[in-house]
């Protein structure tokens, strides 16, 4: 058929991306008709190792934390990794979540210790917006002053609270299932939840507290089951990466510049409730001056 | 007696169908109307419905005779064969994907074989089309199977007496006894090929077949998103089913 | 023609064993035998659905032993008819015709002509669902013979039809064998089916054949006790010989002629019942008591005993009345020596 | 026309065994070994099994008397609850799971209800179990109804008529001789139960069952690592149906 | 003691309508009728398991027809036997003991002696599965037998039975019937069963009761066309009766008295074959041809043509071949004006 013969072009990104790039790819699919963009999402840790683990084929992979594409796929399968975007975490709730009417800032975390509250949070082994749910409850304990907090805490969230990625965890939260889940600020837009912000100290949302997220760390596993390596805590920063053989570099090329493109995709990420960083930043000059041509002017160096 | 055996009735009932209808009650006609606009959406059912009628049309050509040899010869071994028919119903469904693109990928002879033949097997209408087949395959041939036993041995060895081949008994006594069984064994196959995921969405995320597109918008925008296709997919499977049994009766 | 040579068949649990029949060409031949037996045993292989053991089975002269049922040119009717369900009347009667026909030109016996004999011509268009056991068995039969078979095999077919129906058969089998010559061989476990229909029978028992010959013959002269028992000699004695004379019990039965045996056997019906004390002028005569009598409609069944032997005897059911026999009756037992047959229970 | 059906049966065979047997091969005896070893691993193949068999049992205790009613009686709207019975078998995988969840949750009456009684569904073994009998339920059903209607109703005539009530004649007469109708249905309602991803893994990622283990191994650490968990299930499944099989023969 | 009042059941194709039929303690009643005439329906209803449309059922005098099976006492063996494939002989024989143990004790009846009756004692251990069928027919009749039933029901019970354990069954039927003294209603196709072991009758046909009566006086003296066919009276004509001549095509018989009917019936047996030309003192006596002989073993049907009349006659085999009868001799049909059955086609 016609869609036969089209060219495709394959993203693999975040959980939390899928509604702004579901809208990009409907966008850049009306201005390129003869592109179709294939979107394939899941936490970013476990998309990285599918490029990296399993070679599945893919053009561009976007990651809800840029250290994942330093950590699994450079330089073996990618050569630079550009920020464009944050994020932070917030509680996210509903009306008839319980104790949802006594809900605040002070007393969110008693609430999360009720027994009959059920919470959870993505799985820190396959998704950033896991580990990050646990790094905000680590910097809560030191922010409020309550030793043995996070202990208790996880103490109260059974195993079976923890699903693959953090945008499932919506639809438990809607069908009733569950009371709280730790989301991306922009999932909780998107997804029109009610949510709790937090204050920036904990929120992982400003990169001017770096250093006292930095204190926060969490052990997830590594490259074989069995096997670990510790996250330390950062401001949620998403990064985008070309993977090295990509089937369709050019098609990749002209999707990337859409996407990073202030009037285009970063638009409708800022739209959607998500901070971009406009423009876009890499790490370096010599990252830079290796971009594809296009996307150079897109970018700035930023460290 | 009687009393207990209608209410356990009753229970399994309430058990299959309440889920069901509360969720297809749920989204309302104009969600149902939105998603049926959606290209995408469209396109997965298309999808789904063709790869599992594909698969149904596959099991018809290879499974019949098969189908037609359990039915009615009696060789060491059969028992095997038996066991092997029925196994894809209980391997698990991932395994079935890793195993299909174990043999798929390069590393394996048949793989290459498939790959210099340009047959592309991950990510690919006709992988998707050899999984629904592996899991549909026991149902066409178990109910064929059961069709062609009953159709009386005696009646093609009056046709063999009268001169006809068993090729010419095949098509004109066997056949026309039988078809209705193969019908049903074909929707009864499509039915299960309509409805796997896990063996699917390893060997292919895209092209996306509905249940891998319900899964992705269950998992990605919520409940709200997958319903409606969710009740759009079942709608078509059932008009489709309901056709068919009605042509077959 | 149907010869078969030394046919025999090894299957677990049964054994056919060198199996000889000849059915001239145009015979209406009878294969009787009880249940399991071993008569469907030898239709198979003479249609060709079981591979033999050993021997050979020539058709027509043509040697078919090897040959698959498409080959063979026979035609056969089962006890339950085995209609194409799905075909109507016509179609099925017309089935084989286009196997056959080169055939069919040559003899000029045409399908029109066999449904007129058998009475279906009118249900032509008709679906062979709704049809009565009888029709059933004509359409079957029809269809059997449309071909114009070498040989027509018919396995029981009169077995599972409703009396009614079954003289009809019977009556149009007899017909049509006769108006079309067609050589047939019929399996059956009914003695009077062979005695309506056919000249020669042979008895079959557990994979062997007992006894060939015409059927009045196989009927008034078996050669052993189970032949005896199966076509209806109710009085089977095992009895001591010494010339003319068979010591049965304290009975001395006299022989029409010296002969070696050990066994003596009398048809029901060849035993005269006269008033007590009376004698016909025959040697065999001994006074006794009628211990039953059961009425079978048209005839009854005496069982009487003469000492320490007992005697059945079957007789028309207005003669009982006109001689008031009854349970007590004291009577005559008189039976000819020639209607004593001397039999071995060893071969 | 002999050639012709043994060859297709041929293909159909290596179709079904190919993919397997060269799954089973692959892992070295060592990854056998050090899967086993894996405390995780062990606890996901016998919480499969576990909920599997429960489900078989579920199955048996409800499914059996609907079977029977099935088998035995006719009354206006059977052709519906039959296909219904069948429904399972048509329903997307992902719909399973999106639809219990639909009315487990705090939004439905039902969830409500069972919440107030300390019944959890989402990620719990009493959903995972839920969602096994219903996939496994058309397969018990179906099997024991034929199993059923294998029993002359002359037989349960004649032991009413020798002074048995209804229950008495089950017991006595139809149980005895369905008992292996029943077993076998156990068999395919527990293999199908086992095989089952796509509903699972909606309702409950954690505890984890062996397939979504094997799923979630395949898509975070690759064939490798999945392969071993895969042959370790199939091999405790086989060994438990055929065992099963053995004693019901 | 069965009483069947008015019974009515209405399914879909089929109605029988207002069954009255009565069967006296300690009777042996057959319940007679062709394939489809609602035999079965009757015992089912019996039994137990369809709902009646009207009417009422009685056994021992107690209404039962609301009753469920169990509650009935009644005993029932089926052609098929419906052994218990599961049991042995003994469990299947004693399986219903343990709901009817009170009645035993009454009585005095017990398994040991219905099994020595029945000869199937020794069998107790064995499996029902490899007893032949006799055995099996026995057993299914030890089982019925062995709760002390109010009544035994029978249902074709010697239909499925090879010829050679037919006799055998049936008389340890007629024998058990005599020694239990149990009501027994048994249905059937076949006439000469009733002869044997029945008393009455009822002629069954389309739903309806046709007639009733002892069976020797329903076989002598049918009542309408319909049952003097089915108890085999062949020659049946259509004839205009005027006071007592019947005249059939251009004959002219006399009757023994003057009766009103449209038809006119004569069983076979009662015609006698006499030499061509001669008379024996009957005033119904006609020249005729043989036109057929078919030998059936022990006797003969002879169909013969007076002018535009077939008759058909059985004779002994003997006496065809005695009188040298073949097809184109030259006879006198003669019979009894007594032995003319006028008969009414419409009630
Ligand atoms: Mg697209
Ligand atoms: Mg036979
Ligand atoms: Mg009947």
């Amino acid at each position: 058929g016609p869609c036969a013969a089209r060219e495709t072009v394959t993203v693999f990104h975040a959980g939390s991306l899928t509604v702004p790039f579901a809208q990009i790819e409907k966008d850049f699919e009306a201005l390129h008709p003869d592109i179709d963009v294939q979107r394939e999402a899941g936490g970013s840790t476990k998309m990285a190792r599918m490029i990296s683990e399993l070679g599945k084929p893919a053009d561009i992979m976007a990651s809800a934390d840029y250290k994942v594409i330093d950590k699994n796929l450079i330089p073996a399968k990618a050569d630079w990794n550009i920020r464009f975007a944050t994020n932070q975490l917030v509680l996210c709730y509903t009306d008839k979540s319980r104790f949802a009417d006594q809900l605040s800032g002070d007393n969110w975390y008693d609430i999360l210790l009720k027994k009959d509250v059920v919470w959870g949070h993505s799985d820190p082994n396959l998704d950033p917006c896991g580990y990050r749910s646990l790094m905000v409850l680590q910097l809560a304990e030191k922010h409020y002053g309550k030793p043995g907090l996070y202990d208790r805490l996880i103490a109260n969230r059974p195993k079976e609270n923890v699903r693959p990625k953090s945008v499932e965890l919506v639809s438990l939260l809607k069908t009733g299932n569950m009371d709280y889940a730790w989301e991306y600020l922009s999932v909780a837009v998107q997804h029109g939840l009610k949510y709790l912000t937090l204050p920036d100290r904990i929120n992982l949302g400003n990169y001017k507290e770096d250093d006292f997220y930095k204190q926060a760390s969490v052990k997830v596993t590594g490259k074989k089951p069995g096997t670990q390596i510790t996250r330390t805590g950062k401001s949620c920063t998403y990064g985008i990466t070309l993977i090295k053989d990509a089937p369709n570099p050019k098609g990749a090329v002209l999707f990337m510049e859409y996407l990073l493109h202030p009037e285009k995709g970063l638009k409708v990420l800022q739209d959607m409730g998500q901070p971009p960083f406009i423009p876009a930043r890499v790490s370096t000059d010599q990252v830079r001056s290796g971009l594809p041509q296009p996307l150079q002017p897109l970018t700035v160096v930023k460290p | 007696m009687l009393w207990l055996t209608v209410s356990c009735s009753a229970l399994i009932i309430a058990f299959i169908l309440l889920p069901l209808t509360e969720m297809v009650l749920q989204p309302s006609l104009a969600d149902l109307g939105e998603t049926l606009r959606d290209r995408d959406v469209r396109r997965a059912i298309q999808l789904s419905i063709g790869t599992s009628g594909m698969a149904a049309l596959i099991a018809f050509v290879f499974g019949t005779p098969f189908a037609y040899l359990l039915a009615r010869k009696q060789f060491p071994g059969k028992k095997f064969l038996e066991g092997v028919v029925d196994l894809p119903i209980m391997i698990p469904h991932p395994i079935i994907g890793i195993a299909m693109l174990g043999i798929a990928g390069r590393n394996h002879w048949l793989g290459r074989l498939l790959c210099d033949a340009g047959i592309r097997i991950m990510g690919s209408v006709t992988g998707i089309v050899l999984v629904l087949t592996f899991v549909g395959l026991p149902f066409y041939i178990n109910t064929v199977r059961a069709g062609f036993e009953a159709v009386p041995t005696r009646l093609e060895i009056v046709s063999r007496s009268l001169g006809a081949s068993p090729a010419a008994t095949f098509f004109r006594i066997t056949f026309p006894l039988a078809w209705r069984s193969m019908v049903v064994g074909m929707i009864m196959c499509m039915a299960r090929a309509v409805s796997e995921f896990g063996a699917v969405v390893i060997v292919a995320y895209h092209p996306m077949i509905a249940p891998v597109m319900i899964y992705e918008r269950f998992t990605a925008y919520g409940l709200k998103y997958s319903q409606p296709v969710a009740v759009w997919l079942i709608l078509v499977c059932l008009i489709l089913f309901l056709l068919l049994r009605h042509f077959s009766a | 023609m149907i010869q078969i040579e030394n046919l025999s068949i090894r299957l677990p649990g049964f054994v056919l064993r060198d199996i000889c029949l000849h059915v001239t060409p145009g015979e209406f031949f009878t294969l009787l035998g009880p249940t399991g037996a071993g008569k469907t045993l030898i239709l198979d292989a003479l249609v060709g659905i079981i591979p033999v053991t050993g021997g050979h089975i020539l058709i027509n002269g043509r040697e078919v032993t090897g040959l698959p049922p498409e080959r063979r040119e026979i035609g056969i009717v089962y006890q339950d008819n085995a209609l194409f369900p799905h075909l109507s009347v016509g179609e099925n009667i017309r089935y084989g015709l286009r196997y056959r026909q080169k055939d069919r030109r040559k003899t000029g016996l045409n399908t029109d002509k066999l449904t007129e004999w058998l009475g279906i011509r009118h249900l032509s268009e008709r679906s062979v669902l709704n049809l009565s056991g009888g029709e059933k068995q004509r359409v079957a039969l029809a269809r059997a013979l449309a071909t114009e078979p070498s040989v027509l095999l018919l396995d029981e077919p009169l077995s599972a039809l409703d009396p009614n129906f079954r003289a009809d058969i019977r009556d149009r089998l007899r017909r049509l064998h006769r108006e079309t010559g067609v050589t047939v061989l019929m399996v059956t476990h009914d003695f009077t089916e062979a005695h309506f229909l056919a000249r020669r029978t042979a008895i079959l028992n557990r994979g062997r054949i007992e006894q060939t010959g015409p059927v009045r013959e196989v009927f008034q002269r078996p050669v052993n006790p189970f032949v005896a028992d199966f076509v209806g000699m109710k009085n089977i004695f095992p009895a001591t010989l010494k010339r003319n004379v068979a010591s049965v019990g304290t009975l001395r039965i006299c022989l029409a002629a010296g002969a070696t045996g050990d066994c003596i056997a009398i048809r029901p019906e060849d035993i005269r019942v006269l008033p007590a004390d009376s004698a016909d002028g025959t040697e065999n005569h001994f006074p006794g008591e009628v211990t039953a009598v059961s009425s079978h409609g048209i005839y009854c069944d005496l069982c009487m005993q003469a000492r320490d032997v007992h005697f059945r005897a079957i007789l028309p059911y207005r003669e009982v009345v006109a001689s008031d026999l009854r349970e007590g009756s004291r009577v005559t037992i008189a039976f000819d020596p020639a209607d004593v047959h001397v039999l071995r229970s060893q071969p």
